[in-house]
């Protein structure tokens, strides 16, 4: 906020603020905040948008965050620069909420007007607008949300093509829809050309810096690295966040993996009883050889601890994205949160520790879920990739992808007919170059030397039932050295002005956004440089001991109440536990740059007072 | 009858002696009733002349659900975990629509723990041929009841059941199973030919085979003991099998055998008993079910078969290629297609 | 053995040695031992027994593990000094197992005389002599081990009448199986006596070492503890090796928690469908105020983890007992593991840390049995009490229980009608007095106030539903809180030669026995002096850190792979994450005294070198 | 027929106003018949003369489990986790044998993830009313099929399911529930009858009541829109329901009206139609179910009573006095009983 009201007391403030509708959800305002968002992004700006919505199908409060950023900060911008306000329910409050120098731009009917004298106010009687277009009583509910875009273009100077382009590419093939928006739009832009005079800062300004960009969701941005990954099965349960991913995934390969003439289907994509069976297909999947995921959510999770296990110990390749909300237990599911990572990092009774693929950014999504398969083929293991509702749900500015062939679909030690040659025997746990990871058959394969039983009991190195303790501990062993092996291939973490110091970051995740700018912050505002590591993967390997090690204190910051990561750490290097400190936040609401560079602003501080 | 079998000893259609179908040695108790079981899948398996390697074996916790390991060693097999077996199967099934699918769970992992993924697993019909090796009780627990412990049975320690058991084969009739026959362990002859049947079968073919644990549920007062089934079983008719490659006239002459075309052209017969009975009657079929058991008697025989119906992977309109042998180019879209998704999200 | 051969070469080895019995399952070898380990028990000499059977109902190998220890110490000694071998299938491998100057007790028809010159050897006719007492060829098989029993009965000079009444009280009004026993014990004793020449050094002598104790395995005792503290509700799964638990429980509450005259049960005892419905059904019953509980072990963790969460979440008592078997998945069901720890305590997705009780001996398993229900209560929170195999179905020498006076039964904080008075609005989740814990009311309460609804989605005080952030955080901190409140209610470590040192040693539950007799050895044998603390409860507290830094090295001694406590001491006490080293024992076999105490010099010996 | 109904406004035999059966506003969708059940949840517990602290709710996950908020506000409730509240309920009546359960699912709830809960809760028989919400989708989702969408209905984005539909009432009667009935959100008046005998009878009370999801599954093609089940809905008979404390006489001079006594002496009548259909034969109870659903239509009515079979609770037999209230020294034996477990471990 500082910085804005800076340039705010010295005039306009230009592609740097934040915008948040309060609407009911049901309202159909999706939509609309979509096409708003596009513009801003087909503008040249880059922007990033928040959908902070109820668990209900509709008539309670919602609210969507449009942050523009000419730095491309994508993460949540505390404060509320521009506030609209369409739900009755909420207006006193969401009216309130509008930052002191910021502009709220409310239905007339609400009659907020007076509320607030230290913000520009304008009011628009969205509704009549709306009623103005149609006489369909559905639809004018529906197109008041394009009214207050149409306010919007106007107040802001958004570009009216990209408006115009951004409505027909929401309503594909739908001339009437795009018809009656346009309509609207036009009602709400005219309406504030009439009556309203600008008072207030905020502007926007056409810039290049999306160019070679996209806009996109994690769950879409992983769907399409699955489709290109080579999946071909997918079970799954609904839960949100994580059903917009397997439901894009259904989508994309309805469309790009149906044979066009034959009109038969390359993948499998089955919705699951529940999670339980949903991973259980996947097991049996991964097992005869296909590349197979699901995702799920916080209970499902839990649900998958018995199979995850089984995957773990009788080495059979398996992806699972989990999509965190708010746990435990249902908590809030429409919320996001890193609260799963223990959970998933220790999945099933016994000693397990699985590898984890912590992407931050639609691009990493769209790598890791490509990734994630490789890893499982190769590792013969569970791979769980953390995203989270934030990344996962909301649209986010992104590079556009490569196409991969910079990754090929590595399919692991596989033996076929040919490999097994004169074999008469095979041995399907035996670590035959030393790395634990053991060459495995798959169910089909006619050598005579080819089958053997897969069990979660113990076994030998040729899959027989066996109680020896040394058989066991030989497995167990070898099974925590093939995890271990695995960290070189796992993608490593990014560091940032690593080289060393008293201050250092860690984040992972979809934190990564808001970490970033904190340290701009810190560094802009408060001369304080650290240096920064953002883990992509688990388990954490020498790049990232090395960086604790270089910094006297390291701030671990995560969005759970545990500082979830922070102690997995410790575990890893107990030599360097004692330099970490959790940065934390945790209320469902994405965390934003400026409460982590005060919490690091005061523990700072708190270390000088009491000589830490 | 006709006989289907080769010569003991001699090489079947697919070239293999029964030696080839056997698995490692059983460790169940002597006169498990699972072991007779594991007898008749290698029979009928052999006799049948399947390949092996065209089988995949599943189960999921308890003594029937080790058998996989005493049969069909050239198999691939999966012993997974308890009660949810049948979502791996169908995992599976999926991913590799060549393979033929043969399950063995037991009552405690079926109709206690698993009744969800039972119930799921017959509406999906997936290609499976599932054998419940029933004893009424968890053998490897060391004989708790399970949930198709009849009212009334009593524990070898004393305890009598005193809720209603889950009647597996109603269950799968009610949802549509398009196979469903119960037998008996003790009954070789007949679990033969019903085995056979399901080979024959497409889709899920479920038997619920009665077979009694020899350790905890084979004394006096327990309704699933040899002697008792023995005393009890009642059969619906006499079955038979024709394979599909023995293609010989039967003659019927008076009337008492029905004849019931499979999926490959075998042929299953149903003779001399309940000629009237109809086993393409679903409505029927429960009804009969549900008089013979409330009559306390314990019917075998094949309740209900209905060929026509798609199974799962044909529902899903799968490649004929199996999914986990597609190449990267048939699994991964092209570069133009990479180009028209993208263009949509800038 | 050391030890033991320095005595042996002097002469007797009194008390102080091991037997093993390697014989076939199902083949009733177990009353046997039984008889033969309380005959001992009864001479007064300290004994232990460890049971190594298949996850399987018969015919394959089993033994039996009997240690004698002056001492009393009573985890598994490392070599065997007697080896009774009747198993054919294992014969060659048993024989071979026995130590040097052991003694090999073996069936004659087995052929194993000329097999070692280094031990002593006697054969015997078991099976023949058995003939010789019925004619019935089932009951042959069995009494073949009363045979044994008789042959040992002679060879170490065991109280005869001791064996009679330990025949007596294993077959209660049995007379016919009493006396059959009794023929079969005196042919294997008779034979003995004419037959064998006694060539080695071991011996029994009468003791009073155990007056005041009893023989219980760790099952029996928890379920003796549910009984008394107070257990309504049971529901559970059958589940090597918890099923006892249970099984032992049903039995007691049938004897003595049944209504003499009306017959109606002061208790319900369910087998669920499975471990999800268990829990279900605990959290249903401790919701209405029953005190409920289940047991389970591994893999039923695994599909206790979403009620877990839940029972966090909504604050609901439930009492879990895991007596821990070798996982991941199946693993090896019939053997012993402490490898479900971090699961536990982390059970669920999301943020939650349960509390969790540590017994080492059935004296604990009586008391914390009590215990869980009344901090399960009090605190409105799971409680998850970790035993394991070995614990639970080995019979170990205890103390005398107290009757448990002492133990009142807390039912924590719960509002009945009078409580409520003239209250208009009872809020449920309203921390009345700061310490996290709410005031609840119980369905069935009939004050207009008392009703509120229960959820596992967030809510507010008042126990309705909220998405507010600002209730989300202070719900979850509460929840923290409350937990970290309990902590000095929770069994505090026990603590020995804790002052501090160089070398410090931490241990859990069943790992204790080893632990302790490490120890001695260490300062026995090598004069290594260690200070001991062993965690009963967890989260850790005060004390347990004090006991860390007090000590520049800490091995933490526990069963499973992975160093479970050591990563959650590591998580917990980061600035003596550092100091700690795991000595881990994970094959499925109970840890043995000397592989502690070798581990131990080995890192000390390590450190010298490398100068850590 | 009788009027049971308090004069409105007035209270009932509980002294209690109908405001006293309301719970908190709804946040359903406006037209959803999840709400329309409530509304007929709170006539019948209020006409009924229920004491609301004698009751409890339970409930799993998605927009049906949401309303148990809605209802009955002051009864205890628990809205549990999805697919699981079966369990959750059971150890609560285990616990308190004096409440009267009351639980409220949905389709997914209890077809998809529940089945296996469900199907064991009606073998146990817990003093249960069980309503399942059935719309077909899981609406808190957005509108997936569940386990009970019928063979060819279509979502709105336009997929058709395939699989057969989960029959519950089939299924409850099948595991021996003792009280199976359908009904209709749109049809108030049966509904209330058919709630009313649920409260009257002793077990397990289950009935699938179609309830439209307006938002997801309300469109052309769907078989559970409003418009198709009023089109399809057939009468099995004309439900009416005579309180205990009004045991007015009717007279059904025609004969056309059958009566069934209830546990606490209520009666509930079936008239007009079917009269011949006899809902204590369990097998005539299943063959018109399947009969109907085979033919399309989509019938309602008391499919199925009987009212003698112990519930769970007697089954334990458990103490009159609720075990949650038991004192200290009914649940810890004596010191003596101590003393002599002792000794058999010295
Ligand atoms: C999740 C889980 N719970 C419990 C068990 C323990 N368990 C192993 S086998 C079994 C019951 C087996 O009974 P059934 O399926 O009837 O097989 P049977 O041994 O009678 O052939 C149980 C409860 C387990 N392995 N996993
Ligand atoms: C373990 C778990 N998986 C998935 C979900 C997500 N979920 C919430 S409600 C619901 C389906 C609800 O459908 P239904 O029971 O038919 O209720 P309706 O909303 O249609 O009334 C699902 C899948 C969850 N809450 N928990
Ligand atoms: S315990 Fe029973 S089911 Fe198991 S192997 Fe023995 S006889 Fe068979
Ligand atoms: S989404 Fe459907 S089920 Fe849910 S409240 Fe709306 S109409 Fe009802
Ligand atoms: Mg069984
Ligand atoms: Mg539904």
């Amino acid at each position: 906020m500082e910085q804005t009201s800076n340039s705010r007391n010295t005039g306009s403030v230009i592609n740097d603020f934040s915008i948040q509708i309060a609407t009911v959800n049901g309202s159909g305002s999706q939509s609309a905040n979509a096409i708003l968002m596009r513009a801003i992004f087909r503008m040249g700006i880059p922007v990033s948008g928040k959908n902070i919505f109820p668990s209900n199908i509709s008539g309670l409060p919602t609210w969507y965050a449009i942050r523009v950023s000419e730095r491309g900060y994508a993460a949540r911008k505390a404060g509320i620069d521009i506030g609209v306000a369409l739900n009755p329910h909420s207006a006193r409050e969401d009216a309130l909420a509008v930052s002191p120098g910021g502009v709220l731009l409310a239905e007339s009917a609400l009659g907020l007007g007076k509320l607030r004298d230290d913000v520009h106010c304008y009011e628009v009687p969205f509704s009549r607008l709306a009623e103005e277009v149609t006489d369909n009583f559905r639809l004018r509910r529906l197109l008041a949300n394009m009214v207050y875009v149409g306010a919007l273009t106007r107040l802001l100077s958004i570009d009216p093509a990209e408006v115009d382009a951004a409505i027909r590419r929401q309503f594909p093939d739908k001339a009437g829809a795009v018809e009656l928006n346009l309509r609207a739009l036009e009602a709400g832009r005219s309406h504030a050309e009439r009556h309203l005079e600008k008072t207030d800062p905020f502007r926007l300004e056409p810039r290049t810096l999306t160019r070679g960009r996209i806009l996109i969701d994690g769950n879409g941005a992983a769907a399409l690295g699955a489709m290109f990954g080579g999946c071909t099965v997918a079970s799954w349960y609904p839960i949100t966040p994580s059903t917009s991913l397997m439901e894009q995934l259904q989508g994309f390969m309805r469309e790009f993996r149906t044979d066009p003439r034959t009109l038969k289907a390359s993948f499998a994509i089955i919705q699951a009883e529940d999670e339980l069976a949903a991973l259980g297909m996947v097991v049996g999947a991964g097992w005869a050889g296909a590349r197979a995921m699901t995702a799920t959510s916080g209970p499902g999770i839990s649900l998958m601890a018995e199979f995850s296990g089984l995957a773990y110990f009788a080495e059979i390749p398996a992806v699972v994205w989990d999509v965190q909300r708010l746990g435990p237990s249902t908590g809030l599911p429409t919320r996001t949160s890193q609260g799963d990572l223990l959970s998933c990092y220790f999945l099933s009774h016994g000693d397990t520790r699985h590898i984890l693929l912590l992407p931050a950014t639609p691009g990493e999504c769209f790598d890791f879920a490509q990734q994630a398969f490789n890893l499982a083929e190769r590792f013969q293991t569970p791979v769980i990739c953390m995203s989270d509702l934030d990344l996962g749900m909301n649209d986010w500015v992104a590079e556009e992808f490569p196409y991969p062939d910079h990754i090929p679909l590595d399919r692991g030690k596989v033996l076929r007919e040919p490999d097994l040659g004169a074999m008469a025997d095979f041995a399907r746990y035996l670590d035959t170059d030393g790395d634990g990871v053991c060459p495995r058959t798959l169910p089909g394969n006619r050598h005579p030397a080819a089958p053997y039983f897969t069990r979660g009991s113990g076994h030998n190195p040729k899959a027989e039932y066996s109680e020896r303790p040394g058989d066991y501990a030989r497995l167990m062993e070898r099974l925590a050295r093939k995890i271990r092996g695995a960290v070189p291939s796992l993608p490593p973490p990014v560091i940032a002005d690593g080289a060393g110091g008293p201050v250092g970051i860690v984040a992972w995740g979809s934190t990564h956004a808001a970490a970033q700018e904190a340290r701009d912050r810190l560094r802009e505002e408060h001369g304080l440089e650290t240096g920064y590591l953002r883990l992509r993967s688990l388990p954490p390997g020498e790049d990232t001991v090395r960086f604790l090690e270089r910094h006297e204190r390291v701030y671990v910051v995560e969005q759970n109440r545990d500082g979830q990561m922070r102690a997995i750490l410790q575990i890893e290097f107990p030599a360097a536990a004692a330099r970490l400190r959790s940065v934390l936040h945790c209320d469902g609401i994405p965390v934003d740059a400026g409460s982590i560079a005060g919490s690091i602003l005061e523990w700072e501080r708190k270390g000088e007072d009491h000589g830490e | 009858m006709a006989s289907d079998k080769p010569r003991p000893g001699a090489p079947n259609r697919a070239g293999l002696t029964i030696e080839a179908y056997k698995g490692r040695p059983s460790t169940l108790c002597n006169g498990c009733g699972h072991d007779a079981i594991s007898n008749q899948l290698v029979r009928a398996f052999y006799e049948y002349g399947i390949d092996p390697a065209e089988v995949v074996k599943f189960s999921g916790i308890g003594c029937s659900s080790k058998t996989p390991a005493y049969f069909l060693g050239r198999s691939f097999g999966f012993n997974t975990i308890h009660g949810r077996m049948p979502s791996v199967a169908t995992g599976a099934l999926v991913a590799n629509r060549r393979l033929k699918g043969l399950a063995v769970s037991g009552d405690g992992d079926t109709a206690s723990i698993g009744i969800g993924q039972f119930v799921h697993a017959m509406r999906r019909n997936i290609p499976l041929i599932y054998i419940l090796e029933n004893n009424g009780v968890y053998g490897l627990t060391k004989g708790q009841f399970s949930a198709t412990a009849d009212r009334g049975s009593r524990l070898k320690g004393g305890g009598a059941n005193e809720l209603p058991p889950v009647d597996c084969c109603a269950l799968a009739i009610e949802l549509g199973c398009g196979y469903v026959a119960r037998s008996f362990a003790g009954d070789p002859k007949q679990l033969s030919a019903l085995l056979k049947g399901a080979i024959g079968h497409r889709g899920t073919a479920f038997i619920d085979v009665l077979s009694p644990c020899v350790t905890f549920n084979n004394h006096e007062g327990s309704t699933k003991s040899y002697p008792y089934l023995k005393g009890a079983e009642e059969w619906l008719h006499d079955v038979g099998f024709i394979p599909y490659f023995e293609q010989i006239a039967v003659d019927y002459a008076d009337g008492t055998t029905r004849e019931i075309a499979l999926h490959d052209g075998s042929r299953l017969t149903l003779g001399k008993l309940e000629r009237e009975y109809d086993p393409t009657d679903r409505l029927g079929a429960l009804a009969k079910l549900r008089a013979s058991s409330e009559g306390g008697t314990f019917l075998t025989g094949l309740f209900y078969i209905h060929g026509g119906k798609p199974d799962f992977t044909e529902l899903l309109d799968l490649d004929d290629e199996p999914l986990s042998a597609l190449p990267p180019e048939r699994v991964r879209p092209s570069r133009g297609a990479f180009e028209r998704i993208l263009a949509r999200l800038r």
